[in-house]
């Protein structure tokens, strides 16, 4: 490709821009469309969520967890109990953690279905975005019924959940899946296999599996490159290892292992596979169970730590929290994936085009609200 | 009627080529030479010469024009409003340019030129494209060669590392 | 150039099947069509029957609401707010007042002087009602809704017609209610 | 998991680094739960427990920054994790409050670039060797670290005053 | 349609074809597409072979086959082209085919690897392609044509790497210089065709025969003509091109700057010795004469193997001009197929050593040395035994030696210019540069024999790491070295002196139409110069051969010690005679001068300081002429100089202010001042 | 007024003088350029308007119309040139242009 | 109704000579409607593809339902309404621009496609001016719009305008050489360029049942409509080649700082674009006016019928081109424009002509 050079010139994609999915600013050094460098800038959404974690009781971080990773709530509060949990060495009813891997699961559904949608946005096409939004409505009308809120659930609470399931809610769930795996494949044949998407994404924005690593890229972008790293059955937490289910991995299909294609493949196929799971912790959902019964009276950690991780949509979720033994966490860190996911940007997205670095931005499907806190 | 149309397009040529060659602003005179280039694509029309009137349009205008446009774009700082330029001998060069321009005006005023009356032609294409195929086959031949030459060494030549 | 025709075969063939997608939609546009007009439609509330004592619980979150005559003034939800919008200030009554009793005949110790909430600023979590031992404050839609219907268009041209002043006695008016003979009087809460 | 293992081995390849048990603050046992280092040869232990064949240590889960107390020093705490033998290991370096200064890892891990600038903004931990040691979430011009315990919050940023009561609240 | 005409369509569009798939669909080839143009080159070796098989089994040396079309009909005069079809170039055709294949087949494993291997394949089938038009052509138009398109890709294939600053300065350079070889020539087809209307070489002979064009003009032309040889043939003064070419890939060498590019020239003046004047003929002698021996001289100290072929080349490509200046142009044309044979090998030689040397630098990692030097090889027999006893049997061919290929050809040659100087012993220079190359070309050979492949490798490291030549490499190795010997240019006569063999039955000399030598006489005078001329030329070589030996492979000389002990003289040659700074001085100083010169006029001018000016001028002047007289003119003469341009320059300084706007104002001024002139 | 053909003569006599006055006059090459293009337009009307009024023979035409080929193919050099030379020495100014002259 | 006809019409009246009012009235008179024809276009075409892009997407579109006048019956107010607003909206000139260019160029923009449609025959005898090179003539006016981008994209003064105008005008320049060439191989089988005549060519009947349309002359000429059709979207920059206002590159490419009028201009002039290029592909390949059925409905009535049909379908499609395709890299749309449509327009010029010579 002969590329006419024209003069360096600075942009600064953001932080008002259409496609950089929240309040993020690219600082991008341009040689005539090509971007020779790029570094993000972050901090526009920094709300000291571990600050005032330390001023919090233990429940009340829970509503905080929510609004870091805002498209994946459920997920966001299932690390932050499964850790939680394991520190007070909570057991918690069998209808309660098969409740968790629903909500999670659907939300994993629901939080794909946003990256998947506003990436066929950062590459021009419309449609797709608004057919998987409604598919989302419908993920968050079952969440509506189950505990009144659409996007922030504060729904998991440690050692059980805030409301049990409504009357009706399993019906509706199996509705909501027989109607949406058909439409799995028309989104596919209407985006992923379009020869135009293809073009645009496949082979570009090549990471490779040492560079995720060195990176600490989790989740889909890690096994868009060919990694089979997935928590759900690489360390299983809650009760994830009754679950038959599959981890898609970047082959290369379209261009080579790793390129933007590749994760948006991923995403696609793991939308299937949570699917999957659904289905059978809907089939083996226990009829009864209190999920207040294991609720402690009061959270009061043990003095010490852990690091627990959970597998959300986006990647390893990490929770270290210290305690001095009062009622307030000492220290909570949050080891957000989207923040890994982000900081490799620069590594890969140097030397394409601007529409290209709009199209590998999408593709690691940054919030910014979970890269900030 | 046509006298009004035609007086209008006569004052936008010659007045937009003032602009050009006046103008502070190099983009300025590139959107008065796209004035003046439409008045000569007018004038083509008065003189029976419509396919020559699309020509200029297309190729004057279309691609000439587009391309200086780049080039100025190209060639100052690429969000500088100001692009201004100056000029040197103006005296001199305007006292000369007003003799050559009086004295091209006085012969062709002059001139008894031997006019020969015609009928507008039916149609210009068809002619052309004839006159193009018989007698003016070389040079038409030349041309095609020239201009291949011209873009294969514009683009060779605006590669930066070369 | 087998390549080259193998790419405009693909391009031609994909994007067909995509228009062909599309065009599908198009047709079935009376049927699948998701569009909520929203003046005239409004959402649906999803109706619910759960455990959780509540026979008729709705769990919608909308705005916050508190029935002041069964509030006890313990101050539990004030300490459940993570972003502490909800400030309460009681005055406790001498032992001859009577106050009055709860909705569920809990004896009212002391007077409410204050019962502010920001709506601007709460959060959603529904941490408040949970502790709340007289139930009296619960998003709308809760189990008094059917006194409260579900509202969640409550914008407003001021910020602080977001605080919800539930109670708020002046001094004299608080002298008064602790007046040891006078009997006691219902009061309305400021906003409704 | 094997945090035990992993002191052993760094005792005998590095009898210098592994610092005096700090651990009793919050109950915990260095060599059991963590593994606590003098700051200085840390770089060196960081390659090694990356490059090492059986400790193979290659992914950076996490950096922790950690203010014990007022009066109490820094740490910073490390996560690792190993894609190859998927196990863990977790590193504490405790650093003097008043100089507090780690070497960077930012070679031996790139996503450590980013985590190190993290705790630099919210702690203020010096990294040495960091290619780009400067604020990532908060603006740069911010004073302080806010996730120190002592941390006040400035009356005014930018001529702006920081409202600490709400008006007609209290 | 003739037969032959259609094998020539076929040989003439088949590596066109090749180069257009390589260059649009080359990298998604399979094999990044080598195969076409392998393929295409191979089919018109086939084809070529199967039509010099047909010429050897006739031997009708008045084998002659045209066809030409009209391909610009102007009313007046028609442009024609087309293709001529005699043995000349039915042996071309084939020297060109096989030096090609063998070229393509070597690059496999050379390029192997390369990012643009691809369009490394589509330049070389450009560059046939080309080739074949400058054999094939009957008419100028198209010769000139294929003539520029053969410096194109000759350019382009120099700077193949041109990543390579110095290969990229190296492909401008050949190119620019060409430029000015083909001026010469471009003015000489001008002339012919002015007189005779017609751009065919019959019409031209026959308009030479007929005396439409003579004397001047035609000597002129001729000179004209033999510029572009002198450009594309790499003759001094412009050779200077040839071993800076050397930067391009080796097979490529091999192909074009040993065998046919460079031998076009020579195939050009073979085409035309019938209408070179005998004056142009002498220059034409002198020229390649001064060529021979002046490029052997800068061979002998070269250090880099293939700079030395190169000037070997230019040396013998200078032998073969000299030989159609003497008259004995069937000799030159009979050196140019051997000597494109064993030329050609020695490349493909030395290319495999290269490509030997750089794998085991690349395995010690030593990227300190040069894989091109021969001071860093040595002992290379023991690695690559079929490259050395393939490169010796190519030494000896163009050591002169008997029983190979050389020796028939260059002995052709020395006896057409003993013939010429013993009949006109005014230029008894003649002979003496030819046998004075002839000995220093032995010498110089046997000298990189010797310090390639023989002695202690000086970096056994890297030795121990040297593999043997592929099989895509050692394929044309063999062939060609095989066909340095003598039996195959003999045939079917084995015996080398008896005149039978099939190439001397084949071509035969023609008559000059310009009052050049005649065929016969010309065949007389060599037959009587032929037998001292076998011994003295066998003994020159013997003797370089000896010499080479006696420093080079005993060591019993050492070339060190005489090279201290004649400094200049190995300065002289080690520099290449200083050409290139000679060029720098002459040509490139005086042009920055007189543009400081302008300049400073300007300067002056605005200044309004005219009477300082001049003084500063005068000075500027006389250091101007002192160095460009290096010494000799004396005080007074400089300043009588500088005063007659000053008062020139005075006058110009109001003119030459360097802006065009200037110019272009005192034009209009003119323009106005004329009108006015004519109009009152 | 349109049926006579020295009006077209002097609107392009004004077009020729006006694009030499900007040829001589600017520094700029760009505008320069602009000026040869005036200069060739004023050719061209000539061109048809004498064969306008010449008994309508396309020759005129056909002139124009290789004119028209001849700027396009000069336009693309020149502004590749004069890109190329902006790289270079980071001006079009054509007086600053003069790193031939040192 | 061409100028002189309308004049000769005045003078008819009034018995004078020509008169400089009855130029200026005449080209009122039929410069107008030309203009009204635009801007209902633009109208129409908007309601039209904010349904299909609601419809496409499972959506409804603008509606007026229930209480309340809102957008009027099934929203057909909704592009009034929107036309109304950018009239009235305060229109903001940056400081940094240059704001005598910035005012110039919509107009410029606008131009093209308003000189263009003098040339457009909407059926038998509605049209302006029937010029012998009106293909030609219309292209170039196509080309005439460019110069009005670039200078809007330059004259804003922003990164993002700049690259959308230079961005749209390679494009544009580039889209032209295949559209342009598939044309060249139909005027090779009609042999003028005149419009009129070209339609003229196209009456009567192919094989007995199929309307004489070019697109069914023969597969190549059926290759040249799908090559000038899909050019002619990206020369109006439509998806899948919007790169110029690539909305989630560029924000909105070359018209980011227009707002109010100038910006209602660029959008009016953005679907008078669409007209017109749809237009000439109707009247080049799908025989203007003429009737699908040969030989019914074929007065002048139904010819404008049919012509403004055909043309809507088409405009149809760009839609749902749009609402259905991603975009292209801008690289990715010069390769298309190079490799794929100009080798396959030039192949397709020598196959009509072999197919002329040889078949037809």
């Amino acid at each position: 490709m002969g590329i006419v050079h024209g003069e360096e010139m600075v942009l600064n994609i953001g932080p008002q821009h259409p496609s950089t999915h929240g309040v993020l600013r690219l600082h991008v050094q341009t040689d005539g469309e090509v971007v020779s460098h790029i570094e993000p800038v972050i901090g526009y959404l920094h709300r000291c969520f571990e600050k005032h974690c330390e001023h919090l009781t233990y429940e009340q971080v829970i509503p905080y967890t929510d609004r870091c990773d805002y498209i994946a709530s459920m997920n966001n509060n299932f690390g932050y109990v499964v850790a939680m949990e394991e520190f007070l060495g909570i057991q918690v009813p069998e209808r309660v953690e098969y409740i968790r891997v629903i909500m999670a699961e659907l939300n994993r559904i629901a939080s794909h279905l946003i990256a998947l949608g506003t990436y066929g946005l950062d590459v021009g096409a419309f449609t797709p975005f608004l057919y998987m939004f409604r598919d989302r409505e419908r993920i968050l009308d079952l969440f509506e019924l189950t505990c009144g809120a659409r996007l922030l659930y504060n729904y998991m609470w440690v050692g059980g959940l805030s409301h049990d399931l409504p009357v009706g809610f399993v019906d509706a769930c199996y509705r909501f899946l027989d109607d949406f795996e058909p439409n799995l494949k028309e989104y596919h044949d209407l985006l992923m296999y379009n020869k135009i998407f293809i073009e645009r994404t496949a082979d570009v924005g090549v990471l490779p599996a040492e560079v995720a690593i060195q990176y600490g890229v989790t989740g889909p972008n890690l096994r868009g490159s060919g990694v089979q790293w997935d928590l759900r059955k690489n360390e299983p937490y809650s009760i994830y290892d009754r679950f038959d289910f599959d981890i898609p991995v970047g082959t290369g299909q379209m261009g080579s292992v790793g390129d933007c294609w590749d994760r948006y493949w991923v995403r696609a196929q793991e939308m299937a596979e949570s699917v999957k799971i659904i289905r059978q912790a809907l089939q083996d959902l226990p009829a009864e169970g209190n999920v207040h019964e294991a609720l402690p009276r009061k959270v009061r950690a043990p003095k010490g730590s852990i690091y627990k991780r959970t597998e959300s949509p986006r990647g390893d979720l990490g929770y270290y929290i210290i305690s001095d033994g009062k009622g307030t966490p000492f220290r909570v860190k949050m080891r957000s994936p989207a923040f890994t996911a982000l900081s490799v940007l620069s590594e890969i997205a140097s030397g394409w085009m601007i529409s290209d670095v709009i199209a590998i931005l999408g593709s690691l499907d940054i919030v910014l609200g979970e890269i900030d806190r | 009627m046509t006298e009004v149309s035609f007086l209008f397009i006569l004052l936008l040529t010659v007045g937009s080529a003032l602009g050009v060659v006046l103008s502070r602003n190099l983009i300025y005179s590139a959107v008065f030479l796209l004035f003046t280039l439409l008045g000569i694509a007018g004038l083509y029309v008065f003189l029976w010469a419509d396919f020559l009137a699309g020509v200029q349009i297309a190729i004057y205008i279309g691609g000439i024009l587009v391309l200086i446009l780049f080039g100025i774009m190209l060639t100052h700082k690429i969000v500088s409003v100001n692009i201004s330029h100056s000029s040197l001998q103006r005296g001199v060069g305007g006292l000369l340019t007003l003799a050559l321009i009086a004295f091209l005006s006085w012969i062709a005023l002059r001139t008894p030129w031997r006019m020969v009356s015609s009928q507008e032609p039916l149609q210009t294409v068809g002619r052309i494209g004839q006159e193009l195929m018989t007698n003016f086959l070389l040079p038409f031949e030349v041309a095609s060669v020239l201009l291949l030459g011209a873009l294969i060494g514009a683009a060779l030549l605006s590669r930066r590392d070369t | 150039m087998k390549r080259w025709l193998v790419n405009i075969w693909e391009s031609v063939s994909t994007l067909l099947i995509g228009m062909g997608i599309t065009w599908r939609h198009l047709r079935r546009i009376r049927k699948g069509n998701v569009t909520l007009q929203y003046p005239e439609e409004t959402w649906p509330r999803p109706e619910r029957l759960i455990g959780f004592d509540h026979q008729h619980y709705n769990v919608i979150r909308s705005r916050l609401h508190v029935d002041i005559d069964d509030c006890i003034g313990c101050l539990k939800c004030e300490r459940a707010c993570p972003v502490s919008c909800i400030k309460i200030e009681t005055v406790k009554a001498p032992k001859e007042v009577d106050l009055g009793l709860t909705s569920h005949d809990t004896k009212k110790r002391l007077l409410v002087k204050r019962f502010d909430i920001d709506m601007s600023e709460c959060m959603y979590c529904n941490l408040c009602t949970y502790p709340c031992p007289e139930e009296c404050i619960y998003m709308t839609g809760g189990p008094n809704s059917h006194k409260h219907p579900i509202d969640y268009e409550f914008s407003e041209y001021d910020r602080n017609n977001l605080i919800y002043r539930f109670a708020a006695l002046s001094d004299e008016e608080v002298e008064q209610r602790l007046r040891v003979p006078a009997p006691p009087v219902t009061n309305e809460a400021s906003h409704d | 998991m094997m945090n035990a293992a992993v002191t052993e081995q760094i005792r005998e390849r590095f009898p210098q680094a592994l610092a005096e048990g700090k651990g009793d603050l919050f109950g915990e046992t260095a060599g059991e739960d963590f593994v606590a280092l003098a700051p200085e040869p840390w770089l060196d232990v960081a390659r090694w427990l990356r490059d090492d064949p059986a400790l193979k240590l290659d992914s950076l889960q996490c950096i922790t920054g950690v203010d014990l107390g007022p009066e109490q020093p820094l740490e910073v705490r490390y996560n690792l994790h190993s894609m190859l033998h998927h196990h863990h290991a977790e590193i504490r370096i405790v650093v003097p409050r008043e100089d507090p200064v780690v070497p960077s890892v930012a070679e031996v891990w790139k996503i450590a670039d980013w985590f190190e600038r993290e705790v630099y903004d919210l702690f203020g931990v010096t990294f040495t060797g960091h290619p780009n040691l400067k604020r990532i979430l908060l603006p740069e011009d911010w004073e302080g670290y806010p996730l120190r315990k002592d941390y006040t919050e400035p009356e005014t940023y930018h001529g702006i005053v920081v409202p600490k009561v709400k008006t007609g609240w209290e | 349609m003739n037969i032959f005409i259609q094998y020539g369509l076929a040989i003439y569009l088949l590596p066109l074809a090749a180069f257009l798939i390589q260059i649009f669909w080359g990298r998604r080839l399979p094999r990044k597409g080598d195969w076409v143009s392998i393929g295409a080159v191979l089919l018109t070796l086939v084809l070529s072979t199967a039509m010099l098989a047909s010429l050897l089994l006739d031997l009708n040396p008045d084998f002659h086959q045209e066809a030409s079309f009209t391909w610009l009909d102007l009313g007046r005069f028609q442009i024609r082209v087309g293709f001529l079809m005699d043995t000349v170039t039915v042996i071309m055709l084939f020297v060109v085919a096989l030096i090609s294949s063998a070229s393509h087949i070597f690059s496999i494993k050379y390029m192997e690897g390369d990012p643009a291997y691809s369009r490394y394949y589509a330049y070389l089938s450009l560059f046939t392609f080309s080739m074949n038009g400058i054999v094939l052509s009957n008419n100028l138009l198209l010769l000139y044509v294929s003539w520029e398109l053969v410096g194109l890709s000759s350019y382009l294939l120099i700077g193949f790497w041109y990543e390579k600053p110095s290969a990229a300065l190296a492909g401008m350079k050949a190119f620019l210089t060409n430029r000015v070889g083909d001026i010469g020539f471009f003015i000489g087809i001008l002339l012919m065709f002015t007189a005779t209307g017609s751009f065919l070489y019959r019409d031209m002979f026959a308009g030479v025969a007929a005396g439409t064009i003579a004397g001047t003009t035609l000597t002129l032309a001729g000179i004209g003509l033999f510029m572009g040889a002198v450009g594309k043939s790499s003759q001094v003064p412009l050779h200077i091109w040839l071993p800076d070419a050397m930067e391009g890939p080796t097979p490529v060498s091999a192909l074009m700057h040993a065998a046919t590019m460079v031998a076009a020239g020579v195939f050009m003046m073979v085409r035309f010795f019938p209408i070179l004047t005998p004056d142009a003929l002498l220059v034409v002698a002198y020229i390649g004469g001064i060529t021979a021996l002046f490029a052997s001289l800068i061979a002998i100290t070269q250090t880099d193997i293939k700079k030395v072929l190169a000037y070997s080349t230019v040396s013998q490509l200078g032998y073969m001009i000299l030989a159609v200046g003497t008259g004995a142009y069937v000799a030159a044309f009979f050196h140019l197929v051997t000597h494109a044979v064993f030329k050609s090998n020695l490349f493909y030689g030395s290319g495999s050593v290269i490509h030997a040397m750089h794998h085991g630098l690349e395995r010690t990692h030593r990227h300190d040395l040069d894989p091109q030097d021969m001071r860093n090889m040595g002992g290379l027999k023991a690695k690559l035994p079929l490259t050395y006893w393939s490169m010796v049997a190519s030494t000896l061919a163009i050591a002169g030696i008997p029983f190979f290929s050389g020796f028939l050809s260059k002995d052709q040659i020395l006896a057409g210019t003993l013939a010429f100087a013993e009949h006109h012993p005014v230029h008894f220079l003649l002979p003496v540069f030819g046998f004075g190359a002839a000995l220093i070309t032995a010498f110089y050979m046997t000298r990189l024999i010797f310090l390639t492949f023989h002695q202690e490798p000086r970096h056994p490291e890297v030795f121990a790491q040297i593999q043997r030549a592929p099989f895509e490499m050692a394929l044309p190795l063999t062939i060609l070295g095989t066909g340095s010997l003598y039996v195959f240019y003999t045939l079917p006569s084995v015996n080398p002196f008896g005149g039978e063999g099939w190439f001397q039955r084949l071509v035969e000399a023609r008559d000059s139409l310009a009052g050049g030598p005649a065929a016969d006489w010309m065949a007389e005078q060599m037959h009587h110069a032929h037998l001292p001329t076998m011994i003295l030329s066998i003994a020159v070589a013997l003797a370089g051969l000896v010499l080479g030996w006696l420093m080079y492979g005993s060591r019993r000389i050492s070339a060190e010690a005489l090279a201290r002990r004649f400094p200049r003289l190995h300065d002289l040659s080690y520099h290449k005679f200083y050409v290139d700074e000679l060029y720098a001085k002459l040509l490139y100083d005086p042009l920055l001068k007189l543009a400081d010169f302008v300049g400073w006029l300007d300067w002056d001018w605005y200044d309004k300081k005219i009477i300082d000016g001049f003084g500063r001028w005068t000075t500027r002047i006389a250091r101007w002429v002192g160095t460009a007289d290096y010494d000799g003119l004396d005080q007074g003469l400089v300043d009588g100089v500088g005063r007659t341009l000053r008062a020139v320059g005075g006058g110009m300084q109001r003119l030459q202010t360097g802006r065009i706007q200037n110019y272009i104002l005192l034009a209009t001024a003119g323009v106005i001042i004329i009108l006015l002139s004519q109009v009152f | 007024m349109t049926h006579s053909l020295s009006i077209y003569l002097l609107v392009a006599a004004i077009l020729f003088g006006l694009g030499v006055y900007a040829i001589m006059t600017r520094r700029n090459a760009i505008a320069i350029l602009m000026g040869v293009e005036l200069v060739l337009n004023a050719a061209n009307l000539n061109f048809v308007a004498f064969a306008r009024f010449g008994g309508m023979n396309s020759s005129g035409h056909v002139f124009a119309l290789f004119v028209i080929v001849l700027a396009a193919a000069e336009a693309a050099v020149a502004l590749a040139i004069i890109i190329n030379l902006y790289h270079n020495l980071h001006t079009i100014n054509v007086e600053e242009a003069s790193t031939l002259k040192q | 109704m061409t100028v002189d006809q309308i004049i000769r019409w005045f003078q008819s009246l009034s018995g004078s000579g020509e008169q400089a009012w009855m130029f200026l009235a005449a080209v009122v008179i039929t410069g107008l409607p030309l203009f009204l024809v635009l801007a209902t276009n633009a109208i129409v075409a908007v309601y039209v593809e904010r349904k299909v892009s609601a419809f496409m997407q499972d959506r409804i579109g603008p509606m007026g339902q229930g209480a309340g006048f809102h957008a009027g019956k099934w929203g057909l107010l909704q592009t009034v309404a929107d036309a109304l607003k950018l009239l009235l909206k305060e229109d903001v000139i940056p400081s940094a621009a240059d704001r005598k260019l910035f005012v110039l160029a919509p107009y410029i923009i606008f131009l093209a496609p308003f000189l263009a449609i003098a040339a457009i025959p909407f059926n038998q005898v509605l049209q302006v001016s029937d010029l012998n090179i009106g293909v030609f003539y219309v292209l170039a006016m196509g080309s005439f719009g460019v110069i009005g981008l670039i200078l809007a994209g330059w004259a804003s003064d922003n990164k993002w305008s700049l690259y959308g105008a230079m961005r749209s005008a390679a494009q544009i320049v580039s889209y032209e050489i295949p559209a342009g060439l598939s044309i060249i191989a139909v005027v090779m089988l009609v042999g003028s360029l005149n419009l009129q005549q070209i339609i003229e060519f196209q009456t009567g009947t192919r094989w007995g049942f199929l309307p004489n349309w070019v697109v069914f002359h023969n597969p190549f000429s059926f290759l040249a409509f799908f090559i000038y059709f899909i050019s002619s979207v990206a020369e109006v920059n439509r998806t899948p080649f919007d790169i110029p206002e690539a909305e989630s590159e560029l924000v909105a490419g070359f018209h980011t700082e227009y707002s109010g009028m100038r910006w209602a201009l660029f959008f009016l002039s953005e679907y008078a674009n669409m007209l017109i290029v749809t237009a000439v592909a109707v009247i080049v390949f799908l025989g203007g006016w003429t009737s699908p059925i040969p030989g019914l409905f074929a007065t002048a009535g139904w010819g404008l019928f049919w012509f403004l049909f055909k043309i809507g379908i088409l405009i149809l499609v760009m839609m749902w081109f749009r609402w259905t395709f991603p975009r292209l890299r801008v690289d990715q749309l010069m390769h298309v424009c190079w490799k794929v449509f100009i080798p396959l327009a030039m192949l397709n010029i020598f196959g009509v002509g072999v197919w002329a010579l040889g078949v037809g």
